[in-house]
Parts: structure tokens; C-alpha cells; sequence
């Protein structure tokens, strides 16, 4: 995190405009991870809509597969439990 | 006085580990004193609680920065947090991990080391991987700082059988090595 | 232009940013991302204090990508209607040109009990404000005591023995203020939520979203179930969905073959005290047969 | 520079249109004695055009200022004014208020609290809040109070200040007696105190968020940075008085003594009372007797060393609360000022006159009695160090 | 007297087992962070027909206190806890209660107030309830905590008190901390603390008029005859302590001076950073300081003497304030202190410690440094008066 | 027993004094006195600030011969549940053998603005009072500024152009709190108000009476007409006469020819700016012709 | 009303007891003044239970006719207007 | 310095009275203050006013105690409240009654008394009993504090040409009879 900031240093008024994605990784809270089956994905985008993070998304670039951003995904595991062909497994970290 | 540092995850129990501990030093007469870092911390991120032991009444209530000893209860917590952060030189560590304390020692080279892979346990035992009261075993193990049988005595009062159980299984399998 | 299918929603930009702090499988997330794709850019957010707030607004860092505010935790409503005044001050006095969606995201507490009367007041007002409860049927940020929105017979901190009252009827409120718009939403039925949204945000004064949202740690379930309690919720009739406008009531989710509700509660630690109640069982039975009496849901099907 | 002929206003009339001279934007309030009239000529005015606001009236003090505060965030010049138990239903909000920095302006007709419940002045609504992190201004004219509102938005939307602002103007006497006032012009006030888009505010175009949540490696450096800019606000409230002077006549001071310089005992008020106590003075010179007053007109930031520059000479000097703090050492302001001479290394002997609470009128002659015992304080035969003046009993 | 074996409890825990002992009517309250699991607990003892009472959970703190109010009007025994923004909201209310003379016991866990939102520990949220006319303590401890909540309903509705009560208790750093507690017997507390039906009561047989309107005629007699209470329950307060003390082995005085007598440099502090102290004290004295210091174990009424009885000795004393006061002279219980000296004619240097505001940790370090700078003063090297231990910047 | 005649009530003891302070004319003090008649001795009267509360209690006088309690504006229906809990708990135990009544009277402000909640709370809770909102259409103990019950195009002193929203529907609020006795009343229909009293005081649960109260200063009328307008709101429709008892509305007073609205509001000075609008008074007469349609009222008949 | 009492003769708690009809005639607010032609008066009631204050009743002793408490009445004329045959008249006090 | 108390009813614009005076007042350049005892008084029940007038700003703010003149405005009051109460020595009571300065005198023999029927003159020119202006008229006539013109000014920026006239007819129907 780095040093924290002295009281002048603050905004004002205790704003702040820094998003969460930038600093805090919520990818280490995870027991279970979730891998995608990309053999069978049919790219229908309910794992991308239903994840809380949210942390899935159809890349841009390449053949637009869903992508699953570990550096938040906690392992909730509603990715693999309501994709509609079953093809995400969580697997336990290690 | 020793000073003991807890670090799991938000709902794995590490507050109920402080207060059983603390609990089981007072039925051997001594003074205890068990507190966490509350916060808004959700199920999974990381969280530290502590214990206090002593003879003497315990008056001082700050946070515990250099512990005796630095209890784990979840077996991945060592790669996202520095546990042995503040720990007294020849201090202990009391790690949940499938690792050896002597794989352990690597990278802990300067503590003493004690280990036991508490979520095998708990599975097995309690079906689920809560491992709080099955560190508590190894924590007495490891550090003898309270009596195996007032451990027993507080979890079979909060939790049941099946819990000491647990609690003995890991007391037998916690492996140690000396700083 | 209603929302034809999902790609459409996907398609939305998100101003909901990961990294936050909600518990994983958090249906609270899962809201507030939603409501983000299809309010926007031109949107202000404000909240009232409880789990969304204090885990997406832990400084330094926000989880919110628009202008968003938190006060305290009974005003939510009181701090968008001063900013719905602002906003038409400044545009009618041409210091400000362009108009903003002012939007709510309150819990069940903040909105049905202390922050009731906030709320009263700015639909009395008809103050333009899209005022959307996720409720989680309990106080869940302060550890899970119950609420005016705590179902009947649901296990809390503070009801150990469950429940004894019915869940506040938020949307009967709502309606006997004469709000033009309100609706029952929840996450499973994505379509009909995000209608709701944009529907919601459409109407010149107050509209009313009352959201279902299954929360883990709450309703004591493993995180991957929080979608299939939302579909089971609606299934067993126990959270129809419907909306609300211009005093009409209409529902817009057909349940033709109900679930029974036990299907629904056995997931649910908080229930588990009446697994083998039959009869605390069929009086929940019997309350979602009275709800899809009035809204005209199909029969139970076992 | 007086024009001639002055307006006969009421306190919350001259107030009243002092905001429709500001073209504030948004005015939020609820209902209370003495406060409402404020109010009802406010909303008089939007209904006639003659101010383009939002008025809304809500349904309670708690989203009164709840709506001032989000409105001032959004970027728009905010009123509210409240009195007694409306004040401290806002209570929780006033400190959110002062620490998100928004320049929110409040007048408070001063009025006691329940129980019992009693709509007369004193400053029992307005001590409790002392605590809150607002300037706060205690007034003793209708004059005072319309020109310290035309004051207030330029410090309370300085960049450097960002804080809300209390005008506190004693319930009754002052927001209901009607007296001569000289009201500048519309541009006059338009060009003193023009209303500027704030930087810092929920503009989708720059999003930001307010009011997170605060673990502790946070809270203490943020809280300290709100307090320090209100200490820090001081000498800038100094400088908009002066140029305030400069455009009107009139300017106020922070403290305001009078024929402090060789008097033996002072009296140290603040509000409404301080005419009186000027009137009794006056006499009392006449008489020969060597007397002073010192008013403060500012409260928070308190003005420590202009007060204690003021009555450094005395003999004696009498501290007066129109507040009680059951329990406490003394009142409120012969606490801090009390606390001021200790950190002056000071040891001029002080006592504290309860006066006039729930509207318990005060009389000239309740004033010179409070001066005659002042002076028997030096003889040291006085004993006692609080006296509730009209007390019965 | 202690017990061989003592319960192992946190702050809430025990206040909680107290309160069944107590065998209160009715509890009414709401949730918020660090008080919580005071009600929870209760909840769980009705739920299990171990507390035969009436437990509301209200829609808001502002309902809480005033069922709590109106029960005790009606001749129950009434419990209630709360904190910061929850306590804020209970403002208005509070000075009514004290009014109406009505024995409301209410336990604080204390915690910062918004904004930003805090769950964490200090005093900002007491410190502005400070004028509302209940006696309030601070304790130390669980086992304090436990034993004032008992001694509170004997002192709150002893007929010649009848004044609300507030134990403050540090959140989370008392409330949610484990530590040793030697609880009595049912029947001690029974006897110690037992229930009346108060004599003026709501009562359909002998009907009164509660909370009536009130002209300028009897507001300063009414207010003064309250704030006259809360000044002479000291001494019931004292001997309420002391026959605890013969029942328990435990009794606390109203303050608890350390090592006072011969120290040079002296803190004054309040709440569980006492104990903290305490450990550092000796620290010190071990290694020969002269170093000592006094815990406020009542706060209102304030008690002066025995205050000033244990610093008067002092070289300079330190006052730790774990609250802001925004713009004012100095923090709340540093004006406090500081005025008490000032009526006591004293002269020792004082300054005063902001500390452990919202959570910031308290090391024994810390207060090291404190007791340097003290011993600093006298050499008037020293010029600050306020020192913001631990801030950033 | 309901009340069959007029010599039934006066002949029932009075609990209300003169001499107190309410203006010549008041209609709240007719309440007051009707409501302690019924209510009877063992009953304890809890009022929320407001003209009834200020100018009957004003020291060193009461006018009630009943226990009393007032405590603050917002407040009044949780000081309320707060004597139910007391009563409760200390017959439950036995230190009290004798149970009563616990009566609410609280102004419209009170009750629809800044008491809302309380009463919510109170509602859901199921706590057993009787809660009574005299409403006399504004805050008159200020100086007569807009409620949430002032109905379109009154005058105030805070909407003097006229008042543009409706009067808040307190009583389709109860009714959607599951309130089990809910009930409008008025002075001119003094057995069926008499009889609602009765039946609240009856119900083991929250009952609530929105009763109107004609104001001669803030209506502006004079004095006498007290009754007469409460008589003209029944007959012009504005003011049905019904009750919700068990989740079924019934109408308790019939009109079969309905009088016009212009009746009504021309006696009223509050209603003198529209007198010459006939687009805002057909606004009126069809706001009641609606609420006539709602609860099965007759034709009007010029 | 005689001497204010002294703090300590008041009761505590800001209770009271003292019924306004024992010390607070209402009578003088009045200007007009109700007077009852008993030659017509039905003894309907109407009156009795409409007057706000309430001053007007049956007198228990005599032949129960309706007298009015002029202590107390504060003229507001409801009495004249709802009497069913108008038997009262205001008139205006000297 | 003039101190002039009123004596009212709530309803009949006591208030407004002494802002009206105040008015006048300060539109021929001396200085004022207008108050009055606030309260929740309802419509009927006694009130009081006040009015300081003076060349030098006014800085006492208390009650006036000892008034120059008293104004009552309902002709029933002097039955029910003590109008003379602190009364200067010669000092002037302006009264509203059908009785002529003699009849009063009898019950006032210490002070200079002015009397005018402002109820008969405001029923017949106003149609209402409201004597407010009306007694304005007789006050100036009977004191001279203020000139007529500015009265008669003020009253017309507030009412209309109606109330002037009614104040014109309680200045040339108002009888003076000297302490
Ligand atoms: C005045 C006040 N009282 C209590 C609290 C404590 N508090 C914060 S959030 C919360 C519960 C929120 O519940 P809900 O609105 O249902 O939201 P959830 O946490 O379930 O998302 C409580 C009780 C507070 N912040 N302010
Ligand atoms: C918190 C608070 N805000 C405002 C007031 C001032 N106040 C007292 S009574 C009242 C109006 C009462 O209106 P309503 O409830 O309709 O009763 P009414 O006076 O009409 O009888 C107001 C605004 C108050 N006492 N407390
Ligand atoms: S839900 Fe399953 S099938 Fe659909 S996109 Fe995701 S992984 Fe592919
Ligand atoms: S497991 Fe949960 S957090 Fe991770 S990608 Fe799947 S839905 Fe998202
Ligand atoms: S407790 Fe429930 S609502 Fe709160 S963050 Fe966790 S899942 Fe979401
Ligand atoms: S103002 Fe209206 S409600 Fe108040 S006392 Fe007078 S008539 Fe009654
Ligand atoms: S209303 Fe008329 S007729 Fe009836 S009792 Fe009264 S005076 Fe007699
Ligand atoms: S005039 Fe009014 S107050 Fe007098 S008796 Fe008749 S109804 Fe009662
Ligand atoms: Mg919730
Ligand atoms: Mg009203």
C-alpha cells in the first residue's frame, strides 16, 4: 500500500476518486477457484452477468471468449453454478 | 506476559479462538485477555485476533505488535499476508498447512515452527473447514502455554465431542521444529 | 426501449468496479452493477449506510465509477431529493446544463425502518428520485438482527427463535403514497429487473424499486446459491414480481406451476429451526398461497 | 455610508431578505417557533418570482439539513434555519455537515429545549452543538444578523474554508422584534457574495465519491484536517468582516469590547444580551463607575486571544450563559473562557451569571446588580462562583 | 470476596448478564456497531424465558430512547445501549429524559462519529451529550462495566435522584474484548439493586401531567431544580460505590488517582486507555520516575474536588481528550479540567493530549512520550498546548 | 356495545377540563373531550407536540384527568408503545394488576411528516394503542404551515400560492401496515366516531383513527361553523366515513346525495383564492367524486 | 394566581396535577355570550356534548336543565349554531 | 425615550400595531423597536405589545416595565387585566371604550387618559372589530409621538385607503382629558 498519507495530504472532505480495481486485489480472499472449460463454453454471458464482482467479461481483442479476471474473483462459485452447460469447475486453491 | 496473534479469514472463527483460549487460561487461574481487529471485514478477507495470557491482571489494551507467538488457521493465508511480520526473535509460528515445518522453516527461517494440516482435520471430523477449534490443539502442542485438558473442557462447553476430538487429533499430529 | 435479451444489458457499461469489498456471492454486487449499466454515466449515486456502502467506499479507494454520496443511514431519501432540488435549481437558473438520474440504493433497514420516513417524505413531495431498496431481510453490516422487512418466522441475532411478524409490505406503502411508479424486482429474472431500471428512471417523480437480494451470510446458504434463491424466492410465490403504475397494479413475471416454499427455506440456514415444524412450515406455505391469490400466480406443484 | 431611510425588520424578516438577495438556490426547513417566519417569507418570496429557489419544505429538521447538505454538494448556495428541538433532531447531521466540508448556512433562532417545552430564548438549542465542527456566529440586531448572512456565504464558500455556518440570533427578542435595518443593494450583495460552481461536487463528469467508510489508519488525520481549517478560518473571517466594513459601514469584530481598556470589572456575553449590557454600561459610566462589556460575536472558531486582549486588565470579571450543562464545572462559555485565561496563564477572578433562560426577561438593573457584585469579588468576600440571576428560590 | 473462578466476558457480555440479573422490564434499542451484541445477548436471554422482559426492537434510536422514557414513566425498569450515530440521533430526547427526572439507564459503547463512518472506538459521540443532564460514567474494565450497570439502577432510582444514566464503556476495545469478570449472585443483585414502582408514576389512579408546556414564569426553576439534582447525586453516587464495595470487594471512587501523591507529572484520562496508563505508570516508577496519574471514573457530575484533591501537587498534568472539539480552546475534558483549576486558584501547567481518535491504537510508548513532554513543561521549553498523539503530518 | 344515542355519551363521565387554552371554537378540544369519554378513566393519554398538547397542558395547569404524557413532536407513537411495553411486562410479572389503555392523540404534522415513522414502527411491532391523528389539515400550532395532510389548493403560510400535491392518504398507510382497526372519523357523526373509538380501544393491536378536525384559525372560518364543516366535508365526499377492520374496507356513513364542494370550501378562507377558478374547484369536485366512486357515496345534488 | 413558587416548592419532573377548570377562567377570552331561552329548550343534548371547552351540561339537581359555566365559555358560538332549534343567542358582552 | 405597551387580544393585530408605530416612527428618522410578549396564545386570549421609540439607537432589549402610555385595544380588556399596571407617574392611557375620558378617569384618577369607540369606527368602516390602525389614530392624537402623515403612510403601504380613514376618524374623534 505504501506509505500512508499525512493529514494535509488528504482531500479535502474525505473524497476520493481512486477505484477499488486499481488497489484492492480480492482475488486472495478465494478458496475456490473457478476454470472455465473453454471446449464446451458457449459464450452465452450468464457467468459475465451474474458475477457480484464483477470479474468476467467477453475480451475484446481475439475471439471474444469470457475471460475470468483472477485478481477479484473471490470464489463465489455462482459462475459455475448457473452457467447453463456447466462447463466452470471451482477447484480448491492451493 | 505472552502474546499471541491469530490471523484466518472472516468467518473461518478467529475471534472464537482468542476468547476459547483465553477461556481455558482462566480455568488454570491465570489472567487472559481476547480481542480481534473488528471491521466491516467480509467472509474470506483476511482478519487478525489476539490473545493475552499472564499471571499478573493484564491492564495494557493496545494491538499486539510483537507477539510470542503467530497462530494460522487457514492454510493460504501465508501466501497473502506476513505473518511472521513483528513475531519476537526465537518466536513461534503455529501454521495450518499440509507442509512439513520443515518445508515450512524456508521461509521461516529465524522462528520456531509447529504444523499441522488443521483443514484435513476439520473436514474430516467436522465436515466443514473450520479449522479454529483444531488450531487450538496445535497452538497447546507447540507452546504448552495452557493445559490440553482446559482446552477441552471450554470447546466441549461451546462446541461438542466431536469438536475435542478434533482438538486431540491435531495436538497428536502437529509436527515442531526449534528455532 | 425495453431490453430485448441479455447481450443487450452485457453490452451496458459498467460503473460498478471490482475490487470491492462485499462478501463473495454477495447479491447486494450484483444489484448495484445492474442498476449501474443501465442508469449510466449522467447518474448520481447515493446510499444509505449498511453492507453495500461501508464495503464499496472502504478509503482510499470507491467502487463507484459515478458521483456517489453516503450521509448517514436514515436519509438516504432526504440527501437525493436535496440533490434532485440542486440539480433543478441550477438548470432552471442556467448555471447548470445538463440533467442527472438520481438514484438510491438503500437496504431493507434503511428504507423500511429508519429511513421510512425520509422516503415518505420525498414521494409526498414527488420528488424525481429512483429510490431502489436491496433488501436482504435483515441488518445485515451490523451482523444480522432483524428488520420491519425480516420474514416471518426467519432466524436473527436478535429474533433467536425466528420471527413473529410479517415482512413490512414495502410496496403497499409505496403505492398508498401514490407513487407513479413502483416495481418488485430481483436478480434471477434479469430482463424484468432491468425494465423495471430504466422504467424506473424514466418516470417525471418518485419511482419505487423494491428489490429481493439474497444475501450468504445472512440467510446462512452457500455463496453460489445467491441467483437460485432469487429464482426460487419468485418460483414459490413468495416474492411476485409485479409493477406498479399509474394505480394500476400488473404483474409481469407469469409463475404458472409454483414451487413449494419448502424448497426454498431448506436452503436457508436461517429457516433450519423449522425444518420439522410442519405447521410453522405451512403457515409460510399458506402466506405465499394468499400472495399468489392476489397477483394471480398458478397453483403449487409439487 | 447609511442610506437614509432604513427598512423596519423583524430578525427573521431582515433574514429572509438577505436570502433573496444572496439568490440562493435551494432552501430546505421545517417549522419551529421563532425560526418559522424566515421560512414563511422565503416561500412567500419563491411563489411571487422575486427569488428563483427550490423551496422545500420536508418533513423533518433530520432531512432538512440532510437535503441542504447533499444540495451543497451538488453544488448549489443552500439556507436552512431551525430553533430548539429542530436543531437537535439535525444534530447527528451537523458533524457529517462540517467534516464532508459543505457550505451549508443555517440561521438558529436561539430557543431553549424541552422538557419542558417553552418557545422563549435562551442558548440551550445551540451550546449542545458546539462540538460540531461549524463557524457559528452569535448576533445582537436584526442588523447584525442581515448582514452577517450576506458575511457568511462568502467564508462558508471560500475555497479555503469550505464549512458550514451557524448564524445564531436569539429567538424572539431578536427574530421577532422589528427594528430599523439598512439593507444594502441587490448588486451590492451580488457582487460581495456571488455564488461560485464549487470544484469538489457530484458532477458526472468528474465523479467522486463522499463520505466512505473509514478504517482507523484514516479517521484521525481527516477529522484533524476539518478541525484545522476551522481554526484556520479565522483570519479570514476577520478579512470578509473588514471588506465587508468597507462596503457598508458596518463591520463587527470578532469580540467587540467596550471601555474594557480601564475598567475594573467586564462583563463577557454573547448574543442579544451584549445591547443591553452596552446600555447598562453606558449608565454605569455615567455614573463613574469603571465598567466594561465584551461581546463576542464569533463563538467557534473562538476568538482566544482577541477575547483575552479585551479583558486582560480587569479585576474581576463576570462570564454570563444563557445556557445551563447540568453537572458540568460551570456553563459553556464561562468554561471556555475560563479555560482560555487558564492557558494565558492568567488568574483574574471570574464568575458565571446563569441569566435568562425559557425567556426569562432581563432587566438593566439585573445588569448592574451582576456589576455590584463583581466588584465585591476582589474584596474576596464572595465566595460563590455561579449565580443564577432571577432565579427563584 | 472474588470468586474462585471467574466468567470470561467481554464488556457487552457482561453488561448484558448484568441486565438479566437486574431482572429489567422492558429493553428497547437498536443495532448499530460496537454495541450490538448487548441487545443480541438479551434477545437471546427473553428469547430462552431467562429474562422475563419486554424487549422492542424499534425502528430507531430515536423511538428506542423514548419508549425507554415513557416505560420508566410507567413505573418499569428500563434498559437501553447505544453508540455514535445512534446515540446522536437519541440527542433531543436525552435532555428530556433528564428533565422528566426519569431513571433511563443506557449503556455507550463508545465510538467516533461520522463523518467519515467509523466503527472504531473514541469519545466523539459522548462528549457532545455532555450538557444533557445524566449522571455518566466511564469505566475501565468488563468488570467495571458489569458493576456500574448494577450500581446505576440503585443510584438512578434512588427517590432523591431519579436522573437518567450513561456507562460509557470504550467500543470494541472494551465492549468486544474477553478479559476475567466476577459476576454476583442473582440474589446479591436482587438485593443490592432492587426494584421500586416509582412513586410518581403513569398512573390511571392517581393521574398527573408529564412533559406539560411551560412560559418563562417556571422554565429557570424547573431547569435549575434538574441540574441542582444532578449536582447532589454526588454524594449518593460515592456511597452507592461504597456499599458496593462492602458487597463485591470492589468499589471504584469517583476518581481513581495512581500514584498521585509525590508524582511530578500527572495524566488525567477517561475510559479503558486508563488501564493502559496505569501499566505505564509503573513502568515508569520502576525505573524511578516520578510520574503518577488520576482516571475519571464520573464525568457528570463532574467531580471537582476529588479531582483537583489528586493533581494539586503536580508539576504539569496532561489531559487526554479522546474527542475534538473543533474550534474551540481546547478538548472537552481538557476545558473541564482546565476550568476546574482556574476555580481552584491553581496555576499548573496543562496540556492536553488528543488521543486515539477513531480507533488509532494506543501504545505504552505513546504514553511514554507523553510523560517526556510533560516533564518538558516546567522548563517552559514548551510552548503548544495541544499535542495530537499518533496524527500523521 | 356500540352506542345507540347521545344521551349514551354525554351521560359518560368527562376526563377533559375546561379552562383550558385551545381557541374558542376548537374542534380538537371536541375531540379530545369525545375520546377520554369513551377511553374512560384507566386510560393514559400520550400527545405529540401540537396546539392540543400546548394549550392544555400549560404549567401550572392541566386539563387532563387522566394520566398524561407529552414528550416531543416526532415521537409520540413509541412513547406510546413504550407504556404498552411497560403495562405489558410489569402485569407479566405481576408487580401491576390493573391494565389500561394507551391512548395517542397527535396533530396531522405529527402523525403523516415527522411522526411517520414512529408510528410505522409501532404498527409493525403490533404494539396494542390507539393512535388518534386529529388532522386539521397544517401546522397550526406554528402558524399554520403545510403538512403532509393539506389538501390541494389550501392556503398556508408555506404554500401561499395554494398547495400542489394531495393530502397524504394516512389511512391507505395504515391499511398497507396490516393495521387490524383502522377507521376516518369526524366530529358530526359523533355516534359513529364514538362507536370507531370504542371498537380501536377494543383491538388487541394497533388500531389508528384519522379523525378531521376543523381549525377556525388556520381554515379561517368563524368559530361556530366548527361543526358545520365537518359536517360539509362527509357530504361533499372529501371526508368518507369508513373503516378497515380485519382487511375488509366498510363505509359507515352513507351520503346519498352529495353536496358540492364549493359548499365546503367557500365558507373557508384558506379556499378564498380559488373561489373565482372554476379549473381549480373542478379539480376538487373531482378529487371527491373519485373518493366518492372509491367508497360507493351517492350523486351530488346541487 | 398569586406567588410564584421558588424552585424547590415546584414538583419534580415538571409534574403537574392541578386541573386548568380549578385556576384558569377561560370566560374573559370571551365577546360574545350564549344565552339559553329555556322556554324552548328541548334539553336535546346537542349543545352539552358540542361545546369544545366543554362548560355547558345538565344540572344534576332541579329539572336537569342545561346551564352553561360562564367562568369558562369562551363564546365561540358552536352552542348557537348546532342547537337544533336555535334557542341560544350570542350576544355581544359589555 | 417613549415605552408604549399594548393590551389586546390574540387575533385583533396587537403585533402589527406596534410595527405600524415602529414604522411610522422610523420614517420621520428617529429610531425603534417593536415587540410583543410571544406565545401560544390562542385567538381571544390577553396579549401584549411594545413599542420603544427614541432619537438615540435603541440598545435595551428587556420588557418594558414602566411604560409613557398604554394602548388597549379591545374595549373589554380593562375589565380583565390591570391596564395601568406600572404605569409612569403621568403617564397617558389610550383607551378603546364607548365611555368618554370622565367615566374612565374614575378608574384611572392618576393619568392622562384618551378614549375613542375604535370598535364602533372599525365594524362600520372596516367591518370587522379589528382596531389595530384605528387605535393608531387615537394614539397619535392623543401623544403625539409620531406625525399623522407617517401613520396614515405606513398604514396605507400595509392596508388600504379604507384603514386610513379609519385612522383619520379615531384621530378627530378621540377625547383627551389631562392627568
Ligand atoms: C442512526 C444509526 N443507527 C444505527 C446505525 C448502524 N447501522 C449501520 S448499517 C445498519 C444496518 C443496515 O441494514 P440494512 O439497511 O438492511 O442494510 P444491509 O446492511 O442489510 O445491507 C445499522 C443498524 C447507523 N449507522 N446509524
Ligand atoms: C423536532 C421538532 N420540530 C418542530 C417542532 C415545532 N412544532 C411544534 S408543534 C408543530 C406543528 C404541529 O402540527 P400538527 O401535528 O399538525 O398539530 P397542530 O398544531 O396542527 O395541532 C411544530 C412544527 C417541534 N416541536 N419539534
Ligand atoms: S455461463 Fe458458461 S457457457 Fe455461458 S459464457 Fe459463461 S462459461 Fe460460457
Ligand atoms: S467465482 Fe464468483 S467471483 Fe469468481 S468469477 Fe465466478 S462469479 Fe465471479
Ligand atoms: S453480509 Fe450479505 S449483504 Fe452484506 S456483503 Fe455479505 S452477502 Fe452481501
Ligand atoms: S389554531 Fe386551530 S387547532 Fe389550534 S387551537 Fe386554534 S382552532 Fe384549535
Ligand atoms: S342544543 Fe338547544 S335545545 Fe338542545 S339542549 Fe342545548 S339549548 Fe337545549
Ligand atoms: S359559546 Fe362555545 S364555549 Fe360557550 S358555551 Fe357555547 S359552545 Fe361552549
Ligand atoms: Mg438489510
Ligand atoms: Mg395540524
Amino acid at each position: 500500500m505504501g506509505r500512508l498519507p499525512k493529514w494535509n495530504e488528504m482531500q479535502e472532505g474525505f473524497i476520493t476518486k481512486t477505484l477499488s480495481e486499481s488497489i484492492n486485489k480480492t482475488g486472495t480472499w478465494r478458496t475456490f477457484k473457478p476454470i472455465i472449460d473453454y471446449s464446451r463454453c458457449t459464450k452465452c454471458g450468464w457467468c459475465v452477468i451474474y458475477c457480484p464482482e464483477p470479474c468476467i467479461s467477453f475480451e475484446s481483442s481475439g475471439d471474444g471468449k469470457v475471460v475470468i479476471d483472477y485478481d477479484f474473483c473471490k470464489g463465489c462459485g455462482i459462475c459455475a453454478e448457473e452457467c447453463p452447460i456447466k462447463c466452470i469447475d471451482m477447484v480448491m486453491e492451493e | 506476559m505472552i502474546e499471541i496473534r491469530w490471523h484466518g479469514r472472516g468467518g473461518q472463527g478467529a475471534v472464537t479462538a482468542t476468547e476459547l483460549l483465553a477461556k481455558a487460561a482462566v480455568k488454570q487461574g491465570l489472567n487472559a485477555q481476547a480481542f480481534a481487529m473488528f471491521g466491516p471485514e467480509r467472509r474470506g478477507s483476511p482478519v487478525v485476533a489476539f490473545t493475552r495470557i499472564d499471571k499478573e491482571p493484564i491492564e495494557v489494551r493496545s494491538h499486539i505488535y510483537e507477539p510470542d507467538i503467530v497462530v494460522t488457521l487457514d492454510s493460504t493465508i501465508i501466501n497473502i499476508v506476513d505473518i511472521s511480520a513483528g513475531l519476537k526473535p526465537r518466536g513461534t509460528l503455529v501454521i495450518n498447512s499440509k507442509s512439513s515445518p520443515k518445508e515450512l522453516k524456508e521461509s521461516f527461517p529465524n522462528f520456531g515452527i509447529a504444523a499441522v494440516d488443521a483443514t484435513s482435520i476439520a473436514l474430516k471430523r467436522l465436515g466443514v473447514p473450520i479449522t479454529n477449534t483444531v488450531m487450538l490443539g496445535a497452538l497447546v502442542k507447540a507452546t504448552k502455554i495452557v493445559e490440553l485438558s482446559n482446552v477441552e473442557k471450554v470447546v466441549s462447553e461451546r462446541f461438542n465431542q466431536i469438536n475435542v476430538e478434533a482438538v486431540k487429533e491435531a495436538f497428536n499430529e502437529t509436527l515442531m521444529l526449534e528455532v | 426501449m425495453p431490453f430485448k435479451n441479455l447481450k443487450e444489458i452485457i453490452a451496458r457499461q459498467d460503473f460498478f468496479s471490482p475490487g470491492h469489498g462485499l462478501c463473495a456471492g454477495c447479491g447486494a454486487a450484483q444489484i448495484a452493477r445492474i442498476v449501474m449499466k443501465i442508469a449510466g454515466k449522467d447518474s448520481i449515486m447515493v446510499n444509505a449506510t449498511g453492507c453495500l456502502e461501508v464495503s464499496t467506499t472502504t478509503y482510499p479507494w470507491t467502487a463507484w465509477k459515478v458521483p456517489y454520496i453516503h450521509v448517514a443511514f436514515e436519509n438516504a431519501a432526504a440527501v437525493a431529493s436535496g440533490i434532485r432540488a440542486a440539480y433543478d435549481a441550477l438548470i432552471m437558473k442556467k448555471k447548470l446544463g445538463k440533467d442527472v438520474n438520481v438514484v438510491v440504493l438503500a437496504g431493507d433497514g434503511g428504507t423500511a425502518d429508519i429511513g421510512l420516513q425520509a422516503l415518505s417524505g420525498a414521494f409526498e413531495r414527488g420528488d424525481r428520485i429512483t429510490y431502489i431498496c436491496y433488501d436482504n431481510e435483515a441488518y445485515m453490516n451490523t451482523g444480522i438482527q432483524r428488520s420491519g422487512a425480516t420474514p416471518y418466522d426467519a432466524w436473527t441475532t436478535t429474533s433467536p427463535a425466528g420471527q413473529k411478524t410479517l415482512k413490512k409490505d414495502l410496496m403497499g406503502i409505496a403505492i398508498a403514497h401514490r407513487v407513479k411508479y413502483a416495481a418488485t424486482a430481483t436478480i434471477s429474472y434479469l430482463l424484468d429487473a432491468a425494465n423495471k431500471v430504466e422504467k424506473a428512471l424514466s418516470i417525471s417523480g418518485p419511482s419505487f424499486i423494491h428489490w429481493l437480494q439474497p444475501c450468504t451470510i445472512g440467510w446462512r446458504y452457500d455463496p453460489k446459491l445467491t441467483v437460485k434463491l432469487s429464482r426460487l424466492a419468485v418460483k414459490t410465490g413468495l416474492w411476485p414480481l409485479y409493477e406498479h403504475y399509474d394505480g394500476i397494479n400488473k404483474l409481469t413475471v407469469q409463475v404458472p406451476k409454483r414451487t413449494p416454499v419448502l424448497e426454498y427455506l431448506k436452503l436457508q440456514g436461517r429457516f433450519r429451526h423449522i425444518m420439522d415444524n410442519q405447521e410453522e412450515l405451512a403457515k409460510i406455505q399458506s402466506y405465499a398461497d394468499e400472495l399468489a391469490a392476489k397477483f394471480g400466480l398458478g397453483p403449487v406443484v409439487e | 455610508m447609511q442610506k437614509v431611510e432604513p427598512f423596519l425588520l423583524s430578525g427573521n424578516l431582515a433574514i429572509a431578505y438577505a436570502i433573496k438577495q444572496l439568490n440562493v438556490d435551494v432552501v430546505s426547513a421545517y417549522p419551529i417557533t421563532p425560526q418559522t417566519t424566515i421560512i414563511e417569507k422565503i416561500s412567500e418570496y419563491v411563489a411571487k418570482g422575486e427569488l428563483k429557489a427550490n423551496f422545500m419544505l420536508v418533513e423533518s429538521e433530520h432531512s432538512a439539513i440532510s437535503a441542504c447538505l447533499s444540495a451543497a454538494a451538488s453544488g448549489a448556495r443552500v439556507f436552512t434555519s431551525s430553533s430548539s428541538q429542530g436543531l437537535l433532531l439535525m444534530h447527528e447531521i451537523l458533524f457529517i455537515t462540517s467534516a464532508l466540508r459543505l457550505p451549508v448556512v443555517m440561521v438558529v433562532a436561539n430557543r431553549s429545549v424541552s422538557a419542558p417545552i417553552n418557545i422563549w430564548n435562551d442558548h440551550g438549542d445551540i451550546m449542545p452543538q458546539r462540538d460540531t465542527g461549524w463557524i457559528q456566529f452569535f448576533v445582537e440586531s436584526a442588523q447584525e444578523a442581515y448582514d452577517k448572512v450576506i458575511q457568511a456565504y462568502r467564508i462558508a464558500e471560500d475555497h479555503q474554508v469550505r464549512l458550514p455556518i451557524m448564524i445564531n440570533m436569539d429567538g424572539i427578542v431578536l427574530s421577532h422584534t422589528y427594528e430599523p435595518v439598512y439593507p444594502l443593494s441587490d448588486s451590492e450583495v451580488a457582487s460581495f457574495s456571488p455564488w461560485n460552481l464549487s470544484l469538489k461536487r457530484l458532477d458526472p463528469d468528474d465523479f467522486l465519491t463522499i463520505g466512505g467508510f473509514c478504517y482507523p489508519d484514516y479517521y484521525f488525520e481527516t477529522r484533524y484536517q476539518s478541525s484545522k481549517a476551522l481554526e484556520d478560518s479565522l483570519p479570514i473571517i476577520s478579512k470578509v468582516d473588514k471588506e465587508f466594513g468597507k462596503l457598508s459601514g458596518r463591520s463587527y469584530g470578532l469580540v467587540s469590547p467596550f471601555k474594557c481598556n480601564d475598567a475594573d470589572t467586564i462583563l463577557v456575553s454573547m448574543g442579544s444580551i451584549s445591547t443591553t449590557i452596552r446600555a447598562t454600561v453606558k449608565k454605569l459610566r455615567e455614573k463613574g463607575e469603571k465598567v466594561g462589556m465584551v461581546s463576542l460575536r464569533l463563538f467557534r472558531p473562538f476568538p482566544l486571544n482577541e477575547l483575552i486582549k479585551s479583558i486582560k486588565n480587569a479585576k474581576a470579571i463576570g462570564i454570563i450563559d444563557r445556557a445551563l450543562s447540568p453537572g458540568a464545572v460551570a456553563g459553556p462559555l464561562f468554561t471556555d473562557v475560563t479555560s482560555a485565561l487558564y492557558l494565558s496563564k492568567m488568574s483574574i477572578p471570574a464568575v458565571n451569571f446563569f441569566v435568562g433562560l425559557g425567556g426569562r426577561d432581563v432587566k438593566i438593573e439585573d445588569i448592574e446588580n451582576m456589576f455590584v457584585n463583581l466588584k465585591k469579588i476582589p474584596t474576596g468576600k464572595i465566595k460563590k462562583h455561579s449565580y443564577y440571576v432571577g432565579l427563584r428560590g
